[in-house]
C-alpha cells in the first residue's frame, strides 16, 4: 500500500494503474472482513499478529538498513508483560497492550543503544547476543513463570464494553490493531523522517556531514520497530491467552526475518504475505511427516538465492507490475 | 603604526579560525601547529603537496577528528570538542574527496534531504512525504544553479563520476553555510564541468566563507582570494597566489615548473 | 592456605584452568568465525552447524567404519571442508556482491537445514563418543585433577590458532585474500584467481569447525543441538574481539573463557550472560572491539 | 453411543525438537498399539488416532488443539510433552469440554491451581521424581547431598522438593550451584561438587543439560572417586544415548522399566520391534493412557466427555504400566514409581538391558495427596 | 607498428542501460593513447570492458591477436594488460608495502622495487602504514607503482593525475615517457589536457559512448577550437 504511493517522484501514473491499486487495496480489506468465515480465526490471528511483527521488523531493515536479529525480544516480551499486567494486575485489553508497547519501547531504548554503535553485521550479531541476554532474563525472571509459561490470560472486555472471549469480536479486535500498526508504519516510512533514514542507509558519513545526529534517527527507528513488534506480541497474548518463551528465543527472530525476506524486505505488504506463507506452512507441516526445521531452512536458502525480491517485490519489480505502477527499491 | 581603513576595505571578519592545530596518527605526525584564520566572503585555498595534511585539517575543523592540539574557533564559540553533526548544524559544512551522494535517492531527493533539516521538516515521522514538496522550488534552483536540471529525477549512482560532484556541491549549499569546504571540487571533472563550478564557488563566496583544497592551479589562481601552502603538516607559505606562486619553496615542494 | 577471594588458591588455579580449556573452543570456533567473516564478509551462521558436523562424521566414521578418534581428527575436518566448499561455490558465492546481510541469512538457512536433517536422522538427544585411550585418565597436578584429554584439548587449540594467524598475517597467500576481501574484481583484474581462493577460505573456516567439532565429541555429548547455542556465544566474542580482527578472535576467545569460568565460581547464575555483559562493556567503551580497526 | 461414529484421539508432541526422544514419534506409535491391543473398535466405533507436532511452540500446539476440536472430531488429547504446552492445551481442552491426558511433561500445576475436570497426568511428575530419588536414596545410605541445578523454575522445583526429602529422610543437602540452562562445559559445576565431598550430587536439570553433566562427571573421575549421581529426570532413551561407559553407577526415578516383569518384559518385545527402542515411562505411559481411555468410554457406553472422566476418575488402572493405578480428584493417576540404578558395561546382558530396581517407591507416597494439591475440584 | 590490441564495435551494458555503442579502436605496439572525452561519456567504461570487468560486453576485443571476450577476468593480466583504476583501490587491510606487492609480476621487464621507491619517495616513508591511511594523492603512486612492478605490456590508466599535486603530475609525466622509451604501450583517460597532450602519441575523441574522432599528436593545435567547444579545454 505504501508502495502504490510511494511511486517516485518521477511516476507519470496512469489513471487506470492507480485504480487497479484502489482495488488491489479494497480488495486486501475485503478478504480481511470475510476471512473468518472461511479460515479457522484462531489461525487468521496468530496471521495477523505475525503479520504485524513482520511488518514492524520491516521498518527497520528495509528502510533503515538495519538488520535486527534480536527481535523476539520486543515481541515475546511484550507478551509477557501484556499477560502479567492483564493477569495478575487485571488491566483491561487495551491497556493491557499498551503496557506491552510501553515495554517493548522500553527494552528497544536499552538494546538500540548499545546495538546503534556498530553497523550492517555487527549491528545484527550484537541484538542477537543481546536479545539472547533478554531471553535468559525470562528463563529466570520470577514472573515470567519458567518453562511454564503465564497462563489462562483472560481477554477481558475492550475498553469495558465489547467481550472478547468470542472468536469473532477477539478477530476484529485483532484485525482493528493490525491495520492501525499498518497505518502507522506506512505513515513513518513515508515521512519526511523516512526519507532521512533512507539517505543515512545510503550514505550515513554523508548523513552526518549535513548536520544529521544519525544515531538519534537510527535509534528513533529502531525504538519505533521494537513498539510495533510490541504491540504485535501483546495482541497476541491476548489471543492466545498464554506468554511463553518461544516467543522470546532467538530462533523466533530468525523467523520473522524469514517472513520478511519470503514477502520482500523494503515493500509495506510484503512482510504480511511472508508471515501468512510461513505461520501456515508451520502449521500444515505440524501434522506431515517432514520436519520444520528442515523447510524453513530450505525456504530461506532458495529466498536468498533464487527470489531476494521475496513475493511481493517479485511481483512489484515484474512486467505486470512495473506497468501497474509499483516500484521496487532496494 | 595603525591606520584608519575606510569601511569597504576593512579585513572582512574571521568566521572560523584554528590556532596551534595539531594531529598524530600515533607516532606520525600530519599536522603540525597550524594557524588558520578563514573570512566571511572569500574564497581561501589551501594547497599543498600529496600528503601535506590538507585533508586532516580539513577532517580536523569539520570534528571528523578530535585534533591532539589546538582550538578550534568557528564565529566566536569554541568547537574543538563538539561532534561533527553538531558543527554542521551550525554552519560548517564540508564535502569529501571521494564523492558522497546518496547514490539511491533521485538528484531532486539528494538535494531535499540536505534541505531537510534547515526547514524544520527532517523529525516529523507523522506528516506525509508530500510536505517535502515546498522545498522543491528551492531545490530545482540549487539544481539548476549547478546544471543538473536534464538530471532532477535521475538516480544518483546512475549518473557520471563529476555529476556526482556537481551534485554534491549542490547538497553542500542547501545548508546555506556560513563557512564552505570543499575538498578537491574539481577533482576528476572534466573542462566545462569546472568552469562552471568555479562559477558557482565564486558567486556562493559572495556571502559566506569558502575554505578549498585543489590541485588545478589555475582554478585557485582565477577564483582563489587567499592562499595557504601546506608542507608536510606545516605552513610553508601564506598570501595571495601570486606572492605564493613566486616563493621558490612553494614552487620547488608542489608546482614544480607549472605554470597556472 | 591461600584463598584469593574467599576461594582456596588450589580450587581458584582449577577453575582457571577449566576457563582456559573452554576458552580453546571458544578461540577455536571465534577464529573459523573471523577467517571466514574477514575475508569473505560473511557471518557464518552455519558454524555453529559445521563443528556439530565435525563430531558426526567422527562418531559415524566410527559407528560404520570403525575409525578411530586419531584418524577421524584428520578425515572429518576435511570432509566437513569439502561440503564447505561445495556450498560455497554453488551457492555462497553468488552473493558476495549483495549485502553482507543475505551471506547471514543464507547461512542461517544452511545451519537450520544441517541441524534439521541431524535431528530428523538421529534424533536431538545425544550420542556418546570417548576419550581416545592413549588419552584417557588423567593427572593430578596437586590443585585439581587434569583429565588428559583436556589438557590435549588446549595444546591443540593453541598450535591451530597460531599457525591459522601467521598463515594469514603473514604469508602472500594471506595477502591476496585480505585484498580480495576489499575489492574482489580488483584483485582478480590484478591476475589472482580469487573465486578459487575464496572457496578454499570457506572451506578452510569450515573444516577449522569441523575439527573443533572432533576434539569436542569426546567430552560433550554428539548432538544435533551442539553447535546452536554455541554460536552465539562465539559471535559475541568475536564482536568483543573486533571482528574481523584474527589475533583479536583468538585472543578474546580465551580471555573470555576464564572470565567465564571465574563466573561459573563467583556468581554462576549469570556465567552464560557474563560474555554478553562484557560485551556490552566493551561495546560502550570501544565500539570497534578489542582488537577491532574502526570500520 | 459415540457421537459421529469414530472415537478420535490426538497425540500431540514434539517431534523434531529437543524433547523427540523422550516421547516424540514413538509415543504415536504406543498410542496405536494401545488401540490395536483394545480391538480397534470401542463401542462398535472405530478408533483413530491421529498425530502432530507441536515444535515446542504452545501457539502451535493450541492452534492444533483448537481445531483438532473444532473441525476434526478429535475427542481427546494425550502425550502433550513441555509443560507450556501442557498447560494450554489443558486450559483450550477444559473451555472446549474436551478430555487431555499428560504423559509427556512434568509439572505439578497440571493437578495443581490449574487442574481440570477433563484433564489427567499419567506417567510422572517433578514431585514423584524428587521422592522416588531423593527419599529412596537416602535411605540407600546417600545421605549428604550436593545439587547442580539448571537455574529456572523447573530446576528450582526439582531441587526444592528433592531437598525436602532428603532431609525429611535424616540427610543433610551441603550445598548447591545453579548453572544456566544449556551451558555446554559443566566442569566448573563438576568440580565445587567434587570438593563438596557429598555423598550424592543431584542433577536437579533435563535433557541434554543432564547428558552432559553426567559425561562430564565421568571424565573427572567423579563416580569412580566414591560419589553417587542421581539425576532427577532421566529416562531410559537418554540413558541409551549416554551409553552405559559414561552412564554407570547413576541413580534415577522413572514410572515404568520394560525389564521388570514378564508382561513388560513382552510389551516392551513387541514396542523394540515396532521402533528399534524400548520404550521409556512417557511411552507405556502413553499407552496406559490410551487404553484406559478407550475402557473408561466403554464402561461410560458414551464418549461424551462428562461420563468419560467420570469413568476415568472411578475406575483402577491395571495395565503393563499401573498395577492398582487411581486417579485422584485433581486428576492425577497415582501409581507406583522406581528408583533404579545404571548398570555397569559388564552386567548388561541383554541390549537395553540398562537398569537395576533398587526401590519401589508406592503410589501413595510418590505423588502429591490430592487434597493438598492446591487443585479446587479435590479440596471440595 | 602492429596493433597490440584491437578493439571493433564494443557494446557494453550497466544492467539494463547500454553504455558503450559501438566502440572502435586501435593501439598499436608502443603506442601511447589519450581518450578525451565529457564527463559520463563512457571513457572509463571503455577501459573497464577491454579489462574485462564489465562481462555484459558484444563485439571484439583482441590483444595481440588473442580474443580476450572468453577470457576470465583473472586470466587478463597474464596475458599482459596493467590496469589502474579511476577510484584507486588501494587496500585497507594490507600496508603499503604490501599493496605494492600483491599483483603477480606477470612477465620479466617490471620495475624492480628500489627504482619505485625512487620515484615515489613518499611510499618508502609511509610503506608500513594502512594502504587507505595515504593521502588521497599518495594513494594515487600507489596504486600506478604497484603496476609498473608487473611487466605487462599494455598500462591502461584511469585519469592517473586526478588529484595529484602539480609535481606529482609532472613526475608521472616523465614516469611515462620512460616507460614509453622503454617500449611500453599505454591506454590512458585523461581530463588534465595539459599533461595529455604532453605525453599523448595519438587521441580518441569520445562522444555518447562511440569514438568520434581519431587524431595524432601533431593535428592537435589545428583541433583545439573543435576541442575547446566539445571539452571546455
Ligand atoms: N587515519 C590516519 N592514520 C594514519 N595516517 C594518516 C591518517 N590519515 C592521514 N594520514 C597520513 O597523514 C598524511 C596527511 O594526509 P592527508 O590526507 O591530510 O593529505 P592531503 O594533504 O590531503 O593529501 P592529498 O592532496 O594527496 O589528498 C598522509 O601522509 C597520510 O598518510
Ligand atoms: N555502475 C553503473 N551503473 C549504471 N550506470 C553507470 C554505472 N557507472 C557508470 N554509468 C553510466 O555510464 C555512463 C558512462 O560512465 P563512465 O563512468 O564510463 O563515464 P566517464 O566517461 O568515465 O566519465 P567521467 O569522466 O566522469 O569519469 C554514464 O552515463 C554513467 O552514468
Ligand atoms: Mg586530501
Ligand atoms: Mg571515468
Amino acid at each position: 500500500m505504501a508502495d502504490m504511493v510511494e511511486t517516485t517522484a518521477s511516476g507519470e501514473r496512469s489513471a487506470t494503474a492507480q485504480s487497479i491499486r484502489i482495488g488491489f487495496l479494497l480488495a486486501g480489506l475485503a478478504a480481511l472482513a470475510v476471512a473468518p468465515l472461511f479460515l479457522y480465526p484462531v489461525f487468521l490471528m496468530k496471521l495477523l499478529c505475525f503479520a504485524l511483527f513482520a511488518c514492524a521488523f520491516n521498518l527497520l531493515i528495509g528502510y533503515t538498513g538495519l538488520l535486527s536479529f534480536g527481535h523476539a525480544a520486543f515481541f515475546g516480551g511484550a507478551a509477557y508483560f501484556t499477560a502479567h499486567a492483564v493477569k495478575e494486575w487485571h488491566l483491561t485489553p487495551e491497556l493491557g497492550i499498551l503496557v506491552g508497547v510501553l515495554g517493548a519501547a522500553l527494552l528497544g531504548l536499552v538494546i538500540g543503544f548499545f546495538a546503534i554503535r556498530r553497523q550492517g553485521i555487527y549491528f545484527a550479531m550484537i541484538t542477537l547476543a543481546l536479545a539472547q541476554m533478554f531471553y535468559f532474563f525470562c528463563l529466570q525472571a520470577e514472573f515470567t513463570k519458567g518453562e511454564d509459561g503465564i497462563q489462562g490470560v483472560p481477554r477481558g472486555h475492550f475498553l469495558g464494553l465489547l467481550d472478547l472471549s468470542t472468536s469473532t469480536n477477539m478477530y476484529y479486535f485483532t484485525l482493528a490493531v493490525f491495520l492501525v500498526g499498518l497505518l502507522v508504519i506506512w505513515r513513518f516510512v513515508n515521512s519526511p523522517f523516512g526519507m532521512i533514514l533512507k539517505s543515512i542507509r545510503e550514505n550515513e558519513q554523508r548523513a552526518v556531514s549535513l548536520g544529521y545526529s544519525v544515531q538519534y534517527y537510527k535509534l528513533g527507528a529502531f525504538v519505533m520497530s521494537a513498539a510495533l513488534a510490541g504491540l504485535a506480541g501483546g495482541t497476541k497474548a491476548l489471543v492466545f491467552q498464554f506468554a511463553t518463551l518461544t516467543d522470546v528465543t532467538w530462533q523466533m527472530s530468525g523467523e520473522v526475518i524469514l517472513m520478511t525476506l519470503l514477502g520482500g524486505i523494503g515493500t509495506l505488504i510484503g512482510p504480511v504475505f511472508g508471515a501468512g506463507l510461513v505461520v501456515t506452512l508451520q502449521h500444515y507441516l505440524a501434522t506431515s511427516d517432514f520436519p520444520v526445521t528442515i523447510v524453513t531452512g530450505v525456504v530461506f536458502m532458495a529466498c536468498v538465492l533464487l527470489f531476494r525480491r521475496g513475493l511481493v517485490g517479485e511481483f512489484y519489480a515484474s512486467r505486470l507490475g512495473r506497468r501497474l505502477g509499483f516500484a521496487y527499491r532496494r | 603604526m595603525t591606520f584608519a581603513v575606510p569601511e569597504s576595505r576593512k579585513e572582512p571578519r574571521t568566521v572560523l579560525s584554528a590556532r596551534g592545530l595539531s594531529m598524530s596518527f600515533g607516532a606520525f605526525s600530519a599536522v603540525r601547529n597550524v594557524d588558520l584564520d578563514v573570512h566571511h566572503a572569500r574564497v581561501h585555498a589551501l594547497i599543498g603537496p600529496n600528503g601535506a595534511g590538507k585533508t586532516t585539517v580539513f577532517n580536523l575543523l569539520t570534528k571528523f577528528l578530535t585534533p591532539t592540539g589546538g582550538t578550534i574557533t568557528f564565529m566566536g564559540t569554541d568547537i574543538t570538542r563538539l561532534p561533527p553533526d553538531r558543527v554542521a548544524r551550525m554552519g560548517l559544512v564540508r564535502s569529501f574527496q571521494i564523492s558522497a551522494v546518496f547514490p539511491h535517492l533521485t538528484v531532486l531527493d539528494n538535494v531535499r534531504v540536505a534541505l531537510q533539516r534547515p526547514n524544520g521538516l527532517a523529525t516529523q515521522f507523522w506528516r506525509p512525504l508530500s510536505a517535502l514538496d515546498s522545498l522543491n522550488e528551492r531545490a530545482d534552483r540549487l539544481i539548476a544553479a549547478v546544471g543538473l536540471s536534464e538530471a532532477r529525477n535521475a538516480m544518483a549512482a546512475d549518473l557520471s563520476y563529476g555529476r556526482k560532484r556537481v551534485l554534491e556541491i549542490a547538497t553542500t549549499l542547501a545548508l546555506d553555510p556560513k563557512v564552505l569546504l570543499l575538498d578537491e571540487p574539481m577533482a576528476g571533472m572534466g573542462g566545462e564541468d569546472v568552469a562552471v563550478v568555479a562559477g558557482i564557488i565564486r558567486n556562493v563566496a559572495r556571502d559566506r566563507a569558502v575554505l578549498m583544497v585543489e590541485h588545478n592551479l589555475k582554478v585557485v589562481a582565477d577564483i582563489c582570494d587567499h592562499v595557504t601552502v601546506l608542507q608536510r603538516g606545516e605552513i610553508l607559505a601564506e598570501g595571495d597566489y601570486r606572492t605564493v606562486s613566486e616563493d621558490p619553496r612553494v614552487r620547488a615542494a608542489y608546482m614544480g615548473t607549472e605554470e597556472a | 592456605m591461600t584463598t584469593i577471594f574467599g576461594i582456596p588458591l588450589a580450587a581458584f588455579l582449577g577453575q582457571l584452568l577449566i576457563g582456559l580449556i573452554n576458552g580453546s573452543f571458544y578461540a577455536m570456533l571465534s577464529l573459523g568465525l573471523a577467517v571466514i567473516f574477514g575475508l569473505l564478509r560473511v557471518i557464518n551462521f552455519a558454524h555453529g552447524a559445521q563443528y556439530m558436523l565435525g563430531a558426526f562424521v567422527a562418531l559415524l566414521l566410527l559407528q560404520y567404519l570403525g575409525v578411530d578418534y586419531w584418524l577421524a581428527l584428520a578425515i572429518a575436518p576435511l570432509v566437513v571442508g569439502l561440503f564447505g566448499a561445495l556450498v560455497e561455490r554453488t551457492m555462497l558465492s553468488r552473493l558476495y556482491d549483495l549485502d553482507p546481510l543475505y551471506g547471514l541469512l543464507f547461512t542461517f538457512g544452511l545451519a537450520l537445514t544441517i541441524e534439521g536433517t541431524f535431528r530428523y536422522l538421529y534424533g536431538a538427544a545425544g550420542q556418546p563418543y570417548s576419550v581416545p585411550p592413549a588419552l584417557s585418565g588423567g593427572t593430578n597436578l596437586g590443585f585439581m585433577f587434569l583429565p588428559n584429554y583436556r589438557g590435549w584439548v588446549v595444546a591443540v587449540s593453541l598450535v591451530t590458532c597460531l599457525g591459522t594467524w601467521l598463515l594469514i598475517e603473514k604469508t602472500k597467500l594471506g595477502a591476496y585474500l585480505r585484498a580480495a576481501t576489499e575489492n574482489t574484481v580488483l584483485v582478480q583484474a590484478f591476475g589472482i584467481n580469487v573465486p578459487l581462493l575464496l572457496t578454499l577460505t570457506y572451506g578452510f573456516g569450515a573444516a577449522l569447525a569441523a575439527f573443533a567439532g572432533v576434539l569436542a565429541a569426546p567430552i560433550y555429548q554428539v548432538s544435533p543441538l551442539m553447535g546452536t547455542n554455541l554460536i552465539i556465544v562465539v559471535f559475541a566474542v568475536v564482536v568483543v574481539g573486533g571482528m574481523g580482527s584474527i589475533l583479536g578472535a583468538i585472543v578474546t576467545g580465551y580471555m573470555l573463557g576464564i572470565a567465564e569460568g571465574l563466573t561459573k565460581v563467583f556468581y554462576p547464575e549469570a556465567s552464560n550472560i557474563v560474555i554478553f555483559v562484557i560485551m556490552a562493556i566493551v561495546l560502550l567503551l570501544r565500539p570497534a572491539g578489542l582488537f577491532g580497526k574502526d570500520a | 453411543d459415540v457421537s459421529d461414529g469414530v472415537v478420535k484421539i490426538g497425540i500431540l508432541n514434539d517431534q523434531s525438537g529437543v524433547y523427540a526422544n523422550f516421547g516424540g514419534k514413538y509415543s504415536y506409535e504406543a498410542a496405536k498399539m494401545a488401540v490395536e491391543d483394545f480391538g480397534g473398535k470401542v463401542l462398535d466405533a472405530p478408533v483413530e488416532v491421529i498425530t502432530a507436532d507441536h515444535q515446542n511452540k504452545p501457539d502451535i500446539a493450541s492452534n492444533i488443539a483448537r481445531q483438532w476440536y473444532d473441525t476434526e472430531q478429535v475427542d481427546s488429547i494425550m502425550e502433550l510433552t513441555t509443560s507450556s504446552v501442557a498447560l494450554a492445551v489443558q486450559a483450550i481442552s477444559r473451555e472446549k469440554k474436551k478430555i487431555d491426558i499428560v504423559t509427556g511433561a512434568a509439572t505439578t500445576e497440571l493437578t495443581g491451581a490449574q487442574c481440570s475436570p477433563y484433564g489427567f497426568h499419567w506417567a510422572y511428575d517433578t514431585y514423584s521424581l524428587a521422592v522416588g530419588t531423593g527419599g529412596a536414596l537416602v535411605k540407600e545410605g546417600g545421605d549428604s547431598w550436593f545439587f547442580l541445578t539448571a537455574d529456572y523454575a523447573f530446576g528450582y522445583s526439582l531441587e526444592e522438593n528433592t531437598a525436602e526429602f532428603v532431609k525429611a529422610n535424616g540427610g543433610t543437602v551441603t550445598g548447591a550451584v545453579r548453572h544456566p540452562l544449556a551451558t555446554t562445559d559443566y566442569s566448573s559445576f563438576l568440580l565445587q561438587a567434587q570438593s563438596s565431598g557429598a555423598k550424592v550430587i543431584g542433577l536437579a536439570n533435563a535433557g541434554l543439560d543432564t547428558s552432559n553433566s553426567i559425561k562430564q562427571a565421568a571424565e573427572f573421575g567423579i563416580v569412580a572417586g566414591g560419589q553417587r549421581l542421581a539425576a532427577l529426570l532421566f529416562t531410559l532413551a537418554e540413558v541409551h544415548g549416554l551409553g552405559l561407559e559414561a552412564a554407570q553407577g547413576l541413580t534415577l526415578t522413572e514410572g515404568f522399566y520394560w525389564n521388570r516383569t514378564p508382561e513388560t518384559v513382552e510389551f516392551g518385545k513387541r514396542f523394540f520391534e515396532r521402533t528399534g527402542a524400548m520404550p521409556n515411562m512417557v511411552h507405556a505411559g502413553t499407552y496406559s493412557s490410551v487404553l484406559q481411555y478407550l475402557k473408561a468410554i466403554e464402561k461410560a457406553g458414551t464418549d461424551e466427555t462428562e461420563a468419560v472422566a467420570k469413568a476415568l476418575h472411578e475406575m483402577p488402572v491395571n495395565d503393563i504400566f499401573a498395577e492398582n493405578g487411581k486417579v485422584g480428584a485433581n486428576g492425577r493417576m497415582i501409581h507406583d514409581m522406581y528408583l533404579m540404578e545404571v548398570k555397569k558395561p559388564g552386567e548388561s546382558d541383554v541390549a537395553w538391558d540398562y537398569y537395576k530396581v533398587l526401590a519401589t517407591i508406592p503410589g501413595d507416597q510418590a505423588f502429591i495427596d490430592p487434597a493438598k494439591s492446591g487443585c479446587d475440584l479435590a479440596a471440595q | 607498428m602492429g596493433a597490440l590490441l584491437q578493439v571493433a564495435d564494443l557494446h557494453a551494458w550497466y544492467g539494463e542501460s547500454h553504455v558503450l555503442h559501438g566502440v572502435d579502436m586501435t593501439v598499436g605496439e608502443g603506442e601511447t593513447i589519450t581518450i578525451l572525452g565529457r564527463n559520463g561519456v563512457g571513457k572509463t567504461t571503455t577501459l573497464r570492458t577491454i579489462m574485462g570487468i564489465i562481462r555484459a560486453r558484444k563485439g571484439e576485443i583482441r590483444f595481440a591477436g588473442r580474443d580476450m571476450l572468453s577470457v576470465p577476468l583473472h586470466r587478463t593480466a597474464h596475458a599482459g594488460i596493467g590496469f589502474v583504476p579511476e577510484e584507486r583501490g588501494i587496500f585497507a587491510s594490507l600496508t603499503v608495502e604490501e599493496n605494492l606487492t600483491l599483483p603477480p609480476v606477470v612477465a620479466d621487464g617490471g620495475m624492480p622495487l628500489e627504482e619505485i621507491y625512487d620515484l615515489f619517495p613518499n611510499l618508502l616513508e609511509r610503506r608500513a602504514s594502512q594502504g587507505t591511511k595515504l593521502s588521497g594523492g599518495e594513494q594515487q603512486m600507489l596504486a600506478m607503482a604497484r603496476i609498473l612492478r608487473t611487466g605487462v605490456r599494455l598500462l591502461i590508466l584511469d585519469e592517473p593525475t586526478e588529484g595529484l599535486a602539480p609535481v606529482i603530475v609532472q613526475r608521472i609525466g616523465e614516469v611515462l615517457q620512460k616507460l614509453k622509451a622503454r617500449g611500453m604501450t599505454i591506454l590512458l583517460v585523461e581530463q588534465n589536457f595539459r599533461f595529455a597532450s604532453r605525453i599523448a602519441d595519438r587521441f580518441y575523441l569520445m562522444e555518447h559512448g562511440r569514438m568520434v574522432a581519431d587524431f595524432p599528436v601533431a593535428e592537435l593545435p589545428d583541433r583545439m577550437t573543435t576541442l575547446n567547444k566539445v571539452l571546455g579545454v
